[in-house]
């Protein structure tokens, strides 16, 4: 848990009813939708996210937790991509421009990028609805001078998204689990292949078995890797204790901390930093 | 309308405890208080109510925690806390910055450790009242056991008043069959007043894995859901009982509140629309006076209990 | 997917009853039967379970007699019902046009009462079993208590075992500390079967008067407010009982109707959802088989306590 | 209880998503909501009800049930004037035309209709949100040659609504509580100052001490006159007992009957016929 860019502290969350641009399939079940509003502003760190009230009246209840997946600030809107799961995201899928959606965020630690300097190379490696953070984060790199190749896998063809979008930002290799687009298999398949060129970091997003699978790989070296992690929440924001995760032994014994929080201390955590 | 000024309007006492205004947010719903002071200061709250604290460091329960459920939620949190040397070492001195009486809810294993911890914290410069967890139902041992029998829940109530150096509100159980006998005992063993209610047990299964979603299996269900079931208890325990009663169970609004205390509480709790919207407690504080002005009522303390005094 | 017909895979056994599906009106919530009957055909539903019949009719509480609470409602109808005798000159007569199981709701004041409508109603033809209604919350003398203590429940159970010609089907309130001491003491009384849960007590004022909405001022709490507490209930009594469980309480569609399976129901009544959907119960049964395709099951028996075998 | 037209036999009720076709503030507070479907083609008994499903979710639970304000058979539409009381009708109040609402109905027995003979005077006295199935009402007796009446009252002028449409099908007598409007006070004062001829029935629906005033004037003649009820509802088809109400002495001695469930057997009964 670092605060790369002390942008917590710099801008507090706050919510609003934001105005829906456009908000429309992209793939099987995935929708993408453009939010307008103020607290746009605050969102300049790539990695966090927003908690998303669906619908109006107390069910849905608690607030859903999306990634923000772009950002226009002239334009004071942000994007975010979402698979339809269960009833709040169903709810989300039917909202028309012009309609109001209550934000709150932007919320949790990003992935640092201070340090990046250009020239380097950057891999992000996404799954599925990890994929959308990836997007705003690789903007915000590729502005930097950094070198950005993605690594995206999805479950099939029809569930492909944002391939071209990151296409604009650097190489991008897409794997399939049944092998109807791209590479078939897993990112790790693509990874360790070697087909990727060297890189000074990694930035993750998607299943706890990816993750682990990432651990295993890069786990043991000194590779400067962050990944990004999921869990139900309550508030979002720290306070109810819902969404904690474990620190690895190494940072247990380093740090004394003995949970973390994933929303307010993460969602992004060093590679090594977490037990998954 | 009466003559009261809008802050001596929704003033309230408990006992000997006078809070500015009647909403405080429920305990292990606000943490420390800390999260929320970003979002608004908490010297505008009536009171804080902080999450459980026991004598060691507790982790909690595995993830997942919550799970959601029509217009309610479960918890299965755990009584993760840092402990008490740390919340006094930590969180009451910070605290203290704000005008804030501070409700220090107290969890434990056994009646030792309830006496330790309130014994500890008591003593603590800033600590308003404990507020005695005999009914949190994510723990294993100990914890509900002693709200759903009324002899313990008396006892362990009059072993922590013997060291207590503050106010003594026991937040109750709903899980009962009983609950006004628990209430009368508790009241006998020399609490300052109730709390209530705590959360209802319940599940919630995954179809597709056929397993419950909470790792702890069951959980708490909190939220709008369990309102008529914290009101029908709170209208029975406040007929029978003569100490006040902070009151909560899915309050979302000011009507709410109203409904609350026309039940018989006299002050109230909100936790789980916190996490709806973070600024709830002090949006509702600042409709209390128009639907003060709606009712016709001066003071909100004139509504305790006006639901069954006629 | 299996090798079992459309019919073989929603058929239930409860005990030696068979239902050639498992979704049922619930008791109360559906009359006898009649006022649904011009909206489809009755023997589509695996079995009706009809309203409370006592020995005379009952004309019930005043009104209001119900009223709403997020995602939920409370009634408060004090059993009403036209008695016995006109339950068996007029409605199970009716009943008999359709192919359809049919279990009758009993309920009484005094053990007599109910051994009297036990013994009268079992008698009858087309009656396939007796729902005993130890826990309806709404009825001031007797009703509720004798679903509260083990004892008196067993005490009751077995005499109504003793006179009935029929399975005794025993209904729970969800009321109390410990559902599953009940629940095992029903059954070493020789019920044959257990409806989980009755509703909860909850209770709602109107803040413009003061007063319960409700002319009884409590009410029963149904709909999917409850659901979760009712699925916690039957995942711990279906482990601690050899007897079917009837599962019930805010079923709205067919995964809740697979929740209450894998929690450890044999069968579902589905109450409240009636009103929102007079044609709930055909199209939840409906639904199942492509639900059970989903799931991977060949029939709907099989996921009966999914959620704790292992 | 009579069953006038035989109609809840040769009409059940039905359910249906039903397309909203206006929906506009004509009053304070009250809305009129135009909504087209084939449920429209059972609607021929004036005085029935619909039972509404308010927003799509399970908050608000329970249906509302609302007054048959006018149908129009031709165009398969029908028409429904409500008070926004509280979440249910506030819901409503914020549909747009093309959007769906679950309707079931038509419910109730509606207003006796079949014995009118032209040339016969009807008075229809309403108050409130009482008013709105006097209309339908009106137009059937109208077409059937009955000379028709409307003695109605509300609280203030801005309360004031269908005032104008029941002109059109005689004469109208305005009251207002705080005399804004018409004259100042309750319908029955106009009914006792004697302006309106004598009527053969009258038919009536309003809040309880309207209809209890009505009982008190006209219960011991032999005066044909309806009253419509309402209480708070489950079902709404007469299965779960919520709406019960008492009949009158009188009707207990000849039918022994010992409750009317208001649902089914009403909303509308004879004036002499319950006690209130
Ligand atoms: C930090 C973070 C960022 C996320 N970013 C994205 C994103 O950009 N795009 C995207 O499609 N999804 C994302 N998710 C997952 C998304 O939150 C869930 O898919 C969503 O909450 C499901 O809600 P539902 O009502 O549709 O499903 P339901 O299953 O009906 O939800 C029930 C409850 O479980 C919670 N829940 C269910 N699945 C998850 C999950 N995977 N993670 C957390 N809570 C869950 C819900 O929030 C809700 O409280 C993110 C999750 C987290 C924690
Ligand atoms: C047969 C019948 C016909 C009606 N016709 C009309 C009409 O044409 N226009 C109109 O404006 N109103 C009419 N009403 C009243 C209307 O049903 C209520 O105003 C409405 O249900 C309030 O719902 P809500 O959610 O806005 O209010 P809330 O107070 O939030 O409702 C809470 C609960 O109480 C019930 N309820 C509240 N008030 C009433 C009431 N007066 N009668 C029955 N149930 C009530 C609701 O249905 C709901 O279940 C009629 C009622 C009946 C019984
Ligand atoms: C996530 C969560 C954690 C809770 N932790 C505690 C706790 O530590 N101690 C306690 O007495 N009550 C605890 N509660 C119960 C609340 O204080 C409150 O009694 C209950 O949630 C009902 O209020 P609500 O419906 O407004 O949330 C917790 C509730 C939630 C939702
Ligand atoms: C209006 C109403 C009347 C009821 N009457 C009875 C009854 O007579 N006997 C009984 O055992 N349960 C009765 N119940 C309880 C239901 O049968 C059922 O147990 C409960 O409502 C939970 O199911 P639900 O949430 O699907 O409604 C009644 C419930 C309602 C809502
Ligand atoms: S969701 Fe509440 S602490 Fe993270
Ligand atoms: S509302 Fe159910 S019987 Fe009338």
């Amino acid at each position: 848990m670092y605060d790369p860019t002390g942008q917590e502290t710099l801008c507090p969350a706050g919510v609003e009813d934001m105005t829906v641009v456009t908000n429309e399939r992209i793939a099987e079940r995935i929708f993408r939708m453009t939010l307008a509003g103020n607290l746009v502003d605050k969102m300049v760190c790539p990695g966090q996210f927003v908690h998303v009230k669906c619908g109006s009246g107390s069910v849905p209840l608690l607030r859903r937790p999306i990634s923000i997946s772009d950002v226009d600030a002239d334009q004071q809107q942000f994007t975010m991509i979402y698979r339809v799961e269960g009833e709040g995201t169903r709810l989300l899928s039917r909202m028309h421009p012009g309609e109001q959606v209550n934000v709150l965020g932007p919320l949790g630690q990003g992935y640092p990028i201070k340090q990046r300097k250009s020239g380097e190379h950057a891999v992000l490696v996404g799954g599925g609805v990890g994929v959308p953070p990836l997007y705003y984060l690789g903007r915000k790199l590729v502005e930097k001078g950094v070198r950005v190749t993605s690594v995206i896998g999805f479950g099939s063809r029809e569930q492909v998204f944002l391939e071209n979008e990151l296409k604009e930002l650097g190489d991008v290799y897409v794997t399939t689990m049944d092998g109807s687009h791209g590479t078939r298999g897993l990112v790790t398949d693509v990874l360790t292949v070697g087909d990727v060129d060297p890189w000074d970091v990694l930035y993750s997003c998607g299943p706890i078995p990816m993750l682990k699978a990432l651990q295993e790989l890069y786990g043991k070296e000194q590779t400067e890797a962050y990944i990004s992690l999921e869990q139900r929440m309550g508030c979002g924001v720290g306070a109810c204790l819902a969404c904690v995760c474990h620190p690895s032994e190494e940072t247990r014994q380093n740090t004394g901390k003995r949970y973390f929080k994933i929303c307010s201390d993460g969602p992004v955590f060093g590679l090594r930093e977490v037990a998954l | 309308m009466g003559t009261a000024t809008t802050s001596e309007r929704l003033q309230v006492k408990l006992g000997d405890i006078t809070l500015k205004n009647p909403v405080m947010p429920a305990s292990g719903c606000f943490g420390f208080g800390r999260e929320y002071a970003r979002f608004y200061d908490l010297s505008r709250l009536g009171a804080i109510a902080v999450k459980a604290t026991t004598v060691e460091e507790r982790l909690g329960n595995p993830t997942p925690r919550v799970a959601e459920t029509e217009a309610g939620m479960l918890n299965a949190i755990g009584l993760q806390n840092p402990g008490m040397d740390s919340v006094i070492q930590e969180e009451l001195p910070w605290l203290q910055q704000f005008d804030l009486p501070v409700f220090v809810n107290i969890a434990g294993t056994t009646v030792e450790d309830y006496v330790e911890v309130a014994d500890t914290i008591s003593r603590q410069p800033g600590v308003t009242a404990l507020e005695l967890n005999i009914s949190c139902p994510n723990v294993k041992c100990g914890g509900i056991s002693f709200g759903t029998d009324p002899q313990i829940a008396a006892d362990l109530t009059r072993e922590v008043k013997k060291v207590s150096r503050v106010p003594v509100f026991v937040k109750l159980s709903p899980n009962v069959t009983d609950i006004v006998s628990i209430a009368t005992e508790v009241e006998k063993a020399g609490a300052d007043g109730l709390s209530m209610i705590n959360t209802l047990v319940g599940m919630r299964l995954d179809i597709r894995t056929g397993r419950p979603i909470l790792s702890n299996q069951s959980g708490g269900l909190s939220g709008p859901a369990i309102k008529p079931v914290a009101i029908r208890m709170i209208w029975e325990v406040s007929q029978s009982v003569n100490i006040p009663i902070i009151g909560m169970g899915g309050i979302q609004n000011a009507e709410d509140v109203a409904e609350f205390f026309m039940a018989g509480a006299s002050a109230v709790a909100i936790g789980t629309a916190n996490f709806v919207n973070p600024y709830v407690c002090p949006e509702v504080i600042d409709s209390l006076p128009a639907l003060l002005d709606d009712l016709g009522v001066d003071k909100i303390s004139e509504l305790t209990g006006r639901g069954w005094r006629r």
